[in-house]
């Protein structure tokens, strides 16, 4: 039972299963962050997608942009460190682009995810290579908007994307990171996957769980 | 992991009742986790606003009160707070005349710092200037990474600077101090354990007991390299040196801080502080004034941090200037 | 072992070195491993005098200065030091108004002191008073043994009893006054680990990782008895029970300590601060001032204790008097 | 090549030879010390009886009480914690007792020991089975004075006094402590030998040694 487009509803089960997926690998992503950073990727995403969570299921939004900007906020006002402005302003942005709809579909949801990259990158400078959340989200942007191309609908979209960013994600392990904690690393960074691309990997795993169920 | 809490969850919160307990000096606003002054910042008094993950007591909130920091917000272990509560104390904080965010280089730090002031001059048109403290000798400073850490050079800015905004500078001459006390100190630390964040359960790294980790920060981040434990002697040049390598400290008079981790006791602390000495007189640095003890921890590690300060006259006469917090006090 | 030290012989000259390197306003006899104030006793005022085992810093030697002690001897780590370095402080210290020593109860600094009293009594007639502070409520008191041990109660009593000599009160009256504070105060501490005394090289004591003891002292000797780790609630009670069983601290104004044993971070003796603070007001016990911190240590023991002071309105007092030493300042 | 009396060199070789015996069991004393009190036993008696040897070596003495007497003091002055003032006036009250001499036989030796242990008490007020070097030394001389009645020499009483030295010693194991940081431990001081009445018994050793070679 897979899905052309994505719904409201479909965009609060994909959060809701983006906290389960930070929950149920917590402490596999504070485990990556502490070979390279300093142990608190699980709990930073669980505490942040908790709130989500709490915040969405509180106040039911009825389009897209409103949803999204207030998962965004949330993110932002709860998670601290790194990840939170990251993330939050990933969210704010995809709202922002997505508009007071209650529907997106694969070009419509590609365009979101890619003005969220956007606002990542404009917070974080973060360039492909630098050992981030980047190099899961941009490969499966691509992979995304390739898909989208050929006609993809969201289910073909998410599944190619996931793959992308999982393989993105694997190819951070030998990198030297040159941006966030890790680069203080050096050399010794090298060997490890990033954390970020590990959630931000998780997050495509969300979507492609909730839209081809 | 043994640690003296009620739950990992509950860290923060619990600490920050402990230090609304204590302190009847300083208020805490427990929802927005801000640490500040029960005394409101008198009337063209620029405010001074620190921050950063917990973890690093007695900073930011042991430096709250006269002399030093106006409002200090605490964020979870290791975690940097979030803009709202920067704004919170950015409003509780500001008398008018501006306010300044002293933020240590860390990626999550600064955006949300940043973020902060961009939300602080939308929404109330509070002058927010901002000083990114990047001392940190073990990293390499460069354009195309996340640059240089702040670490302890923070504690002796939050005081220097703390003193000028007590003596009445505005915003403008309090930023540009803020930046030259930055540009004019360096710091390098080592750890003998890793620490154990209370979320994560176990010690962040494994460290052999035959072995020390040489250039970590203050977050249980693994150091620059690791290598074979050494007496303290050894270890105090791998502290000195590179920070004398990076920065020129003869000609000026110098304050010297030797700062334990948190896991290190005072009598190893001034053990440490006797070998750095013994270095700088040896390369032509004039130690004028010092601080021995824990000012930047990194929860329960062992392990310490050397700051060096490269002070100017003006530097010099406001870290003499009275302090009156739980972390530092003197002259009142 | 892991510890920032050169040698484990060579410890105590080089944690005295690092003293006297940091601060100026002290002068260290490292013959006799005497730390005592650069300037002279004031003609008149009573001298105090402590000193103990090393290893408890900023105990004794970080609490010499205005207000607090004129000298303190340092032993090896964990040993009294011996009547000849006491001697030698109470003539470097004495002003002609006598001395006080200020004594920890333990058989080896009680006999240390008693001899150096002797001693000082027959070879240069200074009058020597001593007070033996034994708050340790872990250990039952009782003439058959070597009764209760000194620990947190020596802190306050030694700034109280400061503040009273600096005052120009004579030998007789500072005696009383620190027999009546050490009646008035009870402490009892526990620890998550060991400490490692250097020469020793191992931890004195092997802790599982799910258990702790309760009831330890200063020295890394095992507690009253061993029991699964708690929270910071539960440990509070274990602390704070006994000692409120053994003396009633209503009605008067309390001072309490929330001491560090040297490897527990700032955060968590926050945290332990807090549930102690709860304790006491459910108990009636109405806390005017307090210590958060490391005053007292066992090394690199994790671990806290708790002291509790019923002051009367002078040792308030005296209390709020100013102190300028590198352990405790205010006022100055 | 036993010794009916003992001679000032033969003082000084037992000396010498009890600094070497401490210093071959520090470990064990101090593990012992660690058990009930501090572990510093060890390292507190190997600092005094080196700092005793290097003394005696520096200033020769002429008589037993003057050599006795510098022991004494130099204890007292390099040790510290319980065992400095303990062992510092056994030798400074042996010394007064011995007198001027340059040889002491059985009778004399054993007196002067019985002043030390006088010493001990005044300063420390322990009693038998306190716990504490007391329940080494006072056995030792009790059949030191036994050996002497029936006309022991100094060989032959250093010999039944160690044997009841070693006896006491072994004897503190279940003992409950009394005196000293060991009472601390309340009942869980039982189980464990004193590390004092080991480094007694110790001295015992080193006189038996010294007369009986
Ligand atoms: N400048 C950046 N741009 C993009 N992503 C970044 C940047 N800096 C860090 N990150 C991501 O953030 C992750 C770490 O997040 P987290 O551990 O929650 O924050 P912190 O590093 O503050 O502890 C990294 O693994 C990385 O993917
Ligand atoms: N009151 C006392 N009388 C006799 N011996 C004592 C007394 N108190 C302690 N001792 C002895 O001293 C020994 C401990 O010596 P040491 O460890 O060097 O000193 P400290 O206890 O000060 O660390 C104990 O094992 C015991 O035999
Ligand atoms: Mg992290
Ligand atoms: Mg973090
Ligand atoms: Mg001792
Ligand atoms: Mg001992």
């Amino acid at each position: 039972m897979s899905t052309s487009t994505i719904s409201l509803d479909q965009l609060i089960a994909w959060l809701s299963r983006f906290r389960d997926l930070v929950t149920e690998k917590q402490s596999y992503l504070t485990e990556l962050d502490s070979a390279i950073g300093d142990a608190d990727h699980g709990s930073n995403m669980v505490r942040g997608m908790n709130a989500v969570v709490e915040k969405i299921g509180a106040e039911p939004a009825t389009a897209a942009d409103a949803l999204l900007k207030s998962v965004g906020m949330t993110l932002v006002t709860s998670v601290g460190g790194a990840s939170g402005p990251l993330y939050g302003t990933l969210f704010l942005r995809m709202g922002v682009n997505a508009g007071p709809v209650t529907e997106l579909d694969a070009a419509a949801l590609g365009a979101a995810l890619r003005a969220g990259l956007e606002g990542v990158v404009a917070r974080g400078k973060a360039e492909a290579g630098d050992k981030t959340m980047f190099d899961a989200i941009a490969p499966a942007l691509d992979a995304w908007d390739a898909a989208v191309a050929d006609g993809a609908d969201v289910a073909a979209a998410a599944s190619v994307a996931l793959a992308a960013a999982d393989k993105g994600r694997l190819a951070t392990e030998p990198l030297v990171a040159r941006k966030g904690r890790a680069s203080y690393l050096g050399e010794r960074s090298a060997g490890h996957i990033d954390p970020g691309a590990t959630s931000s990997t998780l997050l495509f795993q969300a979507l492609d769980d909730t839209v081809s169920s | 992991m043994k640690k003296l809490i009620n739950t990992p969850e509950s860290v923060l919160a619990d600490a920050l009742a402990g230090i609304d307990a204590a302190h009847p000096e300083l208020k805490v606003d427990h929802v927005n986790r801000v640490i500040y002054r029960a005394e409101p910042t008198r009337a063209g008094k620029v405010a001074l606003i620190s921050g950063g993950g917990s973890g690093h007591e007695p900073l930011h909130g042991g430096f709250v009160g006269f002399g030093m920091l106006d409002a200090a917000c605490a964020g979870e272990v290791f975690t940097s707070p979030t803009p709202d509560q920067m704004q919170e104390a950015t409003k509780v904080a500001d008398s008018g005349a501006g306010v300044l965010h002293i933020v240590k280089n860390y990626t999550g730090d600064v955006m949300n710092f940043e973020m902060a002031a961009e939300m602080a001059e939308a929404e109330t048109g509070v002058k927010v200037a901002s000083v990114v403290v990047n001392d940190d000798v073990a990293v390499q400073d460069s354009l195309f990474t996340a640059g240089r850490r702040g670490v302890g050079l923070t504690v002796l800015l939050e005081k220097i600077v703390g003193a000028a905004a007590e003596e009445g500078q505005d915003l403008a001459a309090v930023t540009a101090l803020a930046h030259r006390v930055n540009d004019s100190g360096r710091s390098m630390g080592m750890a003998l354990t890793s620490c154990t964040v209370p979320a994560a359960g176990k010690p962040t790294f494994d460290l052999p007991d035959d072995m020390m980790e040489i250039g970590v920060g203050i977050h249980g981040e693994p150091g620059r390299h690791r290598e074979k434990l050494a007496d303290a002697a050894s270890i105090a040049k791998q502290l000195v040196d590179p920070i004398l390598a990076d920065m020129d400290f003869t000609g000026s008079p110098a304050i010297v801080m030797m700062n334990g981790m948190g896991g290190t006791p005072q009598i190893e602390l001034y053990i440490m502080y006797n070998e750095v000495a013994k270095l700088l007189k040896a390369a032509g640095v004039e130690v004028v004034r010092n601080l021995v003890g824990d000012y930047i921890t990194s929860l329960d590690m062992a392990g310490c941090s050397v700051t060096i300060l490269k002070a100017d006259d003006e530097m010099l006469k406001l870290w003499d200037a009275p302090v009156n917090t739980a972390g530092l006090r003197w002259g009142v």
